[in-house]
């Protein structure tokens, strides 16, 4: 039996596959699909202090091996979430980890406290990089400066394992990522959503409401490959890779580049299943390969 | 829900737009109950430009053949490559998905009015009604005779008026000029099609003090509730048209502001 | 008759549509399929000062809806190009425009002096923005500072139309738009490629010899029409959209967002009568939509 | 060089993985002058996965009927989606691309060596030699019998040895190690297939002195000259395998070193 069990932080993951936040809800969109306690952990919605009522419609728009979405965080707040959704989602047999987003260094540091509380919320991952809100959001991840402020003033505040999630939409994401090494990350996820935008020719107008959005799927893959082998080579925490996997081999391709583990993300809207067949499918290779742990392919792209 | 493989029964070509496809599970696996309103994910196979699956409403349910009708209008890749599944060919489908029509719970006026392929779910909504025994009217409405979809099975369970924008099937105009709306008084209204036309017959309900539900066709990107890009802004602000619709009451919606 | 013709700086195009450097050879190979004359211009291969051999085979991997190259700028440098290539292609019916790279700023300004005196040589495009080699290149196209100072180098050499060629893998790609504007750049073009990577999962080895490479196609479609509309707003000379264009929409759609005129790139190795097809699509749409000039189009995504 | 629309006359699975399939112009155009070693680009439809067409050599060119044969081993998407194609089916070529082989101007032993799919130029490669009056002999290797494909048609036009890993078909081993090449002098050896197999070839080839072309298979983009990306390592720099190649004299190469 190969050895699928990753760390990251304090968290042990039972595999080194998870579900990129705001592509899984809260699991409990998946329920009817697979069997949740499967997977290595799941990276529930962006959460912020105050509710959000997101961008307008149309939010959405496909592009090619790819879409584009302008979201903007929609969710119901911190407190809600502790109130009606923890009770709810902290007894499945997996990791469910809180994708933490905000406006200001406050927002991040207030809501993290919140969160910080929870039994059995063992790790955040700090969203410095969405691309779908006016303030803040990605700002924060596109500076060195403010992604180490950020990163600093939440670990005074959050002891368990912290994940920063990092933009890609950056000339140099070591840089930042060697900021919130600095500043005492766990682990850091990448990537988040490209900034994008697409327009109907025949009306003239964005497809977005919001002009600009994220663009995520199979055509970022190969950008967001390149990303995690460079920070790899820049840090010592682990990474958790993503961007357009949709299949064991585009988990594998991660691993290799450096991701101990790695999140599914929009291919769950084309397979919810996705996540599950990828878990097999790292299995077999290992078994096929006859590598003890999957551990022992992080990074290990072989040059020459 | 369940993500499950579907072998093509058949595939008819109404028209130079629109399919008929009849689809069984393909090992055989009984259907679940399904409502009139909900819908499936359709995954296009084959297709350089179509990422994401296409959301496509239950036209009918043949429980006896233990077959759903999918009723297709090609407008662009997606629904071209659906539509060109040969018989015997396999459509792998997420279902049922979303919320339906409220059915009826008593004996009343019900009029059902669907334009273009927006015909769709009131087939099988019709046929629910039927089955409740309530005879639904029909107000169907199209560019031209060929494009009212479906007549004889609609007759089938109530009765049909129609509109076309060339005359050439019931009376001339939109479905909101038809006289059965000036000459009857309904109770309720169930819609979907164009925007415009749902737009319509929601101010007209409203007008008339009459309870009406639309069927909305939101962009989709997942369908069951997991991406939060289908929503429309409602009175209780912006609610996901794949899990708490496609159907809304139209008092929930902010169309007549 | 709907107008096609725009202009670049001094250059007079006869239709906004033209071909990529690196993707058109010299026009020789597109020769049997097409009848050149009908471009409004065509960039051709990277020239370097001295010849170069470029990057070792492997130098291509297919990506979703993409791929990835690392040709690294092979070339046999411009005193070949002067002496054998100009005096075969300069009397095309249509504007021949070097794509000049380098090394060193001393490299750009003697390559760029060398072409200065051909006749028929209206422009040149310096490329600041080649993933593909290991020193300059990209390096100039993600610092503001040396963006400009070699914009403002080779200025002083060249007294015809300078377009420069902006990088996307930058934080702020308006920033070093507006730097090259300062400098006198004419024009702009944008996007070079992104940097990316690809690993074979069963040999565990980059699909490419050099590790990263360069990502073009439509995957990239979204992020290049994005970085046009910025950076129609942030500059007031013209811009040469460009990135995984495929069709007359895709063109429209980067003249929507800002840019004058468009080169078509990776399309043309799969249509190689591509670049003629969206010259017809565009005026078709112009005829069809009742729009006098292409001109009316630049920019003119409609919002709210 | 061409783009044209090409009609699937013909689509034979010879086995699991392999078929032949003859194509002839669409509009019935007359088929240009061709030389073996040639290659065409094939533009792949509806694969969401396939963005570049795909090179496959011309493996025979029936003149009379107006058909170009291209004999394909499925690998991976873009090989499955073309094998998939139906008779009468379309198929977009640009051809025709690459130099070829050189072609005897006197008498002598010719030897054409194809290992596995890499058989498919031999076959064009030897028609025309016999045309010229020559009498090539053709060393095909391959895994097992059924992998050694057009035996029949090769037998047309040259004396035919074989190889099998397996044992199953002519002598057990690989080609290089038949007994042919021990018991004979050849003046001109050919081949085409896995790299290794071609490096060995060139080989036993430079080592007793003999003229040897190969075709390489390296990984094309655009297969008329325009990306650079295939370029093959000579002696003489980096060279395009799609314009100055497929084929090589193995003194241009470095393979040796
Ligand atoms: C719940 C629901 C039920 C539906 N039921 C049916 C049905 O029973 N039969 C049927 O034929 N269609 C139905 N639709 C619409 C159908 O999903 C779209 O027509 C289809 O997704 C278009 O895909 P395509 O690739 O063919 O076109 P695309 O190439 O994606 O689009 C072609 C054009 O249509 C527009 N378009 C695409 N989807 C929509 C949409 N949802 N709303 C408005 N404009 C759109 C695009 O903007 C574009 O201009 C339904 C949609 C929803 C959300
Ligand atoms: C000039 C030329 C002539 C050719 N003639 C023929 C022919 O007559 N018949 C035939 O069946 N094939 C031929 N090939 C090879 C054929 O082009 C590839 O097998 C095909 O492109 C693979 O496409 P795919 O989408 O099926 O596989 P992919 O999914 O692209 O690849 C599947 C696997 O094959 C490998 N691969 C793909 N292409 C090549 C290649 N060119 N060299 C080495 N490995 C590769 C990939 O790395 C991958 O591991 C020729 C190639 C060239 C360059
Ligand atoms: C609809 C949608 C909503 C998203 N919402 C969030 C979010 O709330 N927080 C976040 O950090 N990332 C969010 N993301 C980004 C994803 O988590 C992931 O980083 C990105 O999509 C790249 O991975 P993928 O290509 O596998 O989807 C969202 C992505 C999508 C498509
Ligand atoms: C094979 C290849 C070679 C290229 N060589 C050059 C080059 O020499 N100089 C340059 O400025 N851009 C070069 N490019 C980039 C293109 O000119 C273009 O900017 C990029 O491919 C994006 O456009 P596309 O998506 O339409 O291809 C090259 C691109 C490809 C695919
Ligand atoms: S389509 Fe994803 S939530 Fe409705
Ligand atoms: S494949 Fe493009 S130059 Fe050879």
């Amino acid at each position: 039996m190969a050895g699928l069990e990753v760390h990251i932080g304090d968290l042990k993951l039972k595999n080194p596959v998870m579900t990129a936040s705001g592509t899984f809800g809260y699991g409990t969109e998946y329920a009817d699909f697979i069997d949740l306690g499967r997977l290595g952990g799941i990276f529930v919605k962006g959460t912020t202090l105050a509710p959000r009522q997101g961008n307008d419609y149309p939010r959405m728009a496909e592009t090619p091996s790819g879409m584009l979405n302008a979201v903007g965080l929609q969710n119901k707040g911190v407190d809600y979430f502790v109130e009606h959704l923890y009770p709810v989602i902290k007894d499945y047999d997996t990791h469910m980890i809180v994708n933490v987003s905000g406006s200001t260094v406050e927002d991040y540091v207030a809501c993290a406290e919140k969160l910080a509380d929870l039994d059995k919320m063992p790790a955040i991952e700090l969203n410095i990089s969405c691309p779908n809100v006016k303030e803040g959001g990605m700002a924060f991840g596109t500076s060195c400066q403010s992604a180490a402020q950020v990163t600093r003033e939440v670990r005074k505040v959050f002891p368990k394992t912290l994940i920063v999630k990092l933009s890609p939409n950056v000339t140099d994401v070591t840089e930042i990522a060697r900021g919130v090494e600095d500043e005492g990350a766990d682990a850091v996820s990448l990537v988040n959503t490209f900034l994008g935008m697409a327009i109907d020719v025949e009306s003239r107008r964005p497809k977005l409401s919001t002009i600009t959005g994220g663009l995520s799927g199979p055509c970022i893959k190969p950008i967001a490959i390149r990303m995690v082998w460079e920070v790899f080579h820049a840090v010592k925490i682990p990474i958790i890779g993503m961007g357009g996997i949709c299949n064991w081999q585009d988990a594998i391709e991660f691993i290799l580049a450096g991701a101990t583990a790695v999140q599914i993300g929009t291919y769950n809207f084309i397979d919810p299943a996705a996540s599950v067949k990828i878990i097999d499918g790292i299995h077999d290779y290992l078994e096929r390969h006859q590598i003890a742990s999957v551990n022992d392919l992080v990074g290990k792209m072989i040059v020459q | 829900m369940q993500v499950l493989d579907f072998t093509v029964r058949s595939n008819e070509t109404l028209n130079d737009q629109n399919h008929l496809i009849k689809v069984a599970p393909a090992g055989n696996e009984v259907l679940p109950e399904m409502q009139p309103g909900q819908f499936v994910q359709i995954l296009v196979d084959n297709s350089p430009h179509v990422f994401l699956r296409r959301p496509i409403s239950i036209n009918f349910v043949d429980k006896e053949k233990n077959e759903i009708w999918l009723l297709i209008q090609k407008v662009g890749e997606g629904t071209e490559k659906i539509c060109a599944i040969p018989e015997g060919g396999t459509m792998n489908l997420i279902y049922p998905l979303g919320n339906s029509f409220t059915l009826p719970e008593r004996k009343g006026k019900y009029l059902l009015v669907g334009g273009g392929v927006g015909t769709a779910p009131m087939l099988f909504l019709g046929k629910e009604m039927k089955e409740r025994g309530i005879d639904p009217e029909f107000l169907l409405g199209g560019r031209s005779s060929k494009d009212i979809l479906q007549r004889s099975d609609f007759e089938r369970y109530g009765t049909l008026h129609c509109t076309t924008e060339d005359g050439s099937l019931g009376e001339k105009g939109y479905v909101t000029h038809h006289s059965v709306l000036k000459e009857k008084k309904y109770d309720y209204i169930y819609t979907c099609g164009p925007k415009p036309m749902m737009v319509a017959v929601a101010k007209y309900a409203h007008d008339h003090g009459i309870e009406c539900e639309a069927s909305l066709e939101n962009l989709m990107a997942c369908g069951f509730g997991a991406c939060l890009c289908c929503v429309e802004k409602t009175v209780r602000g912006n609610i996901c048209a794949c899990t708490e619709g496609p159907v809304f009451n139209i008092n929930q919606l902010t169309w007549l502001d």
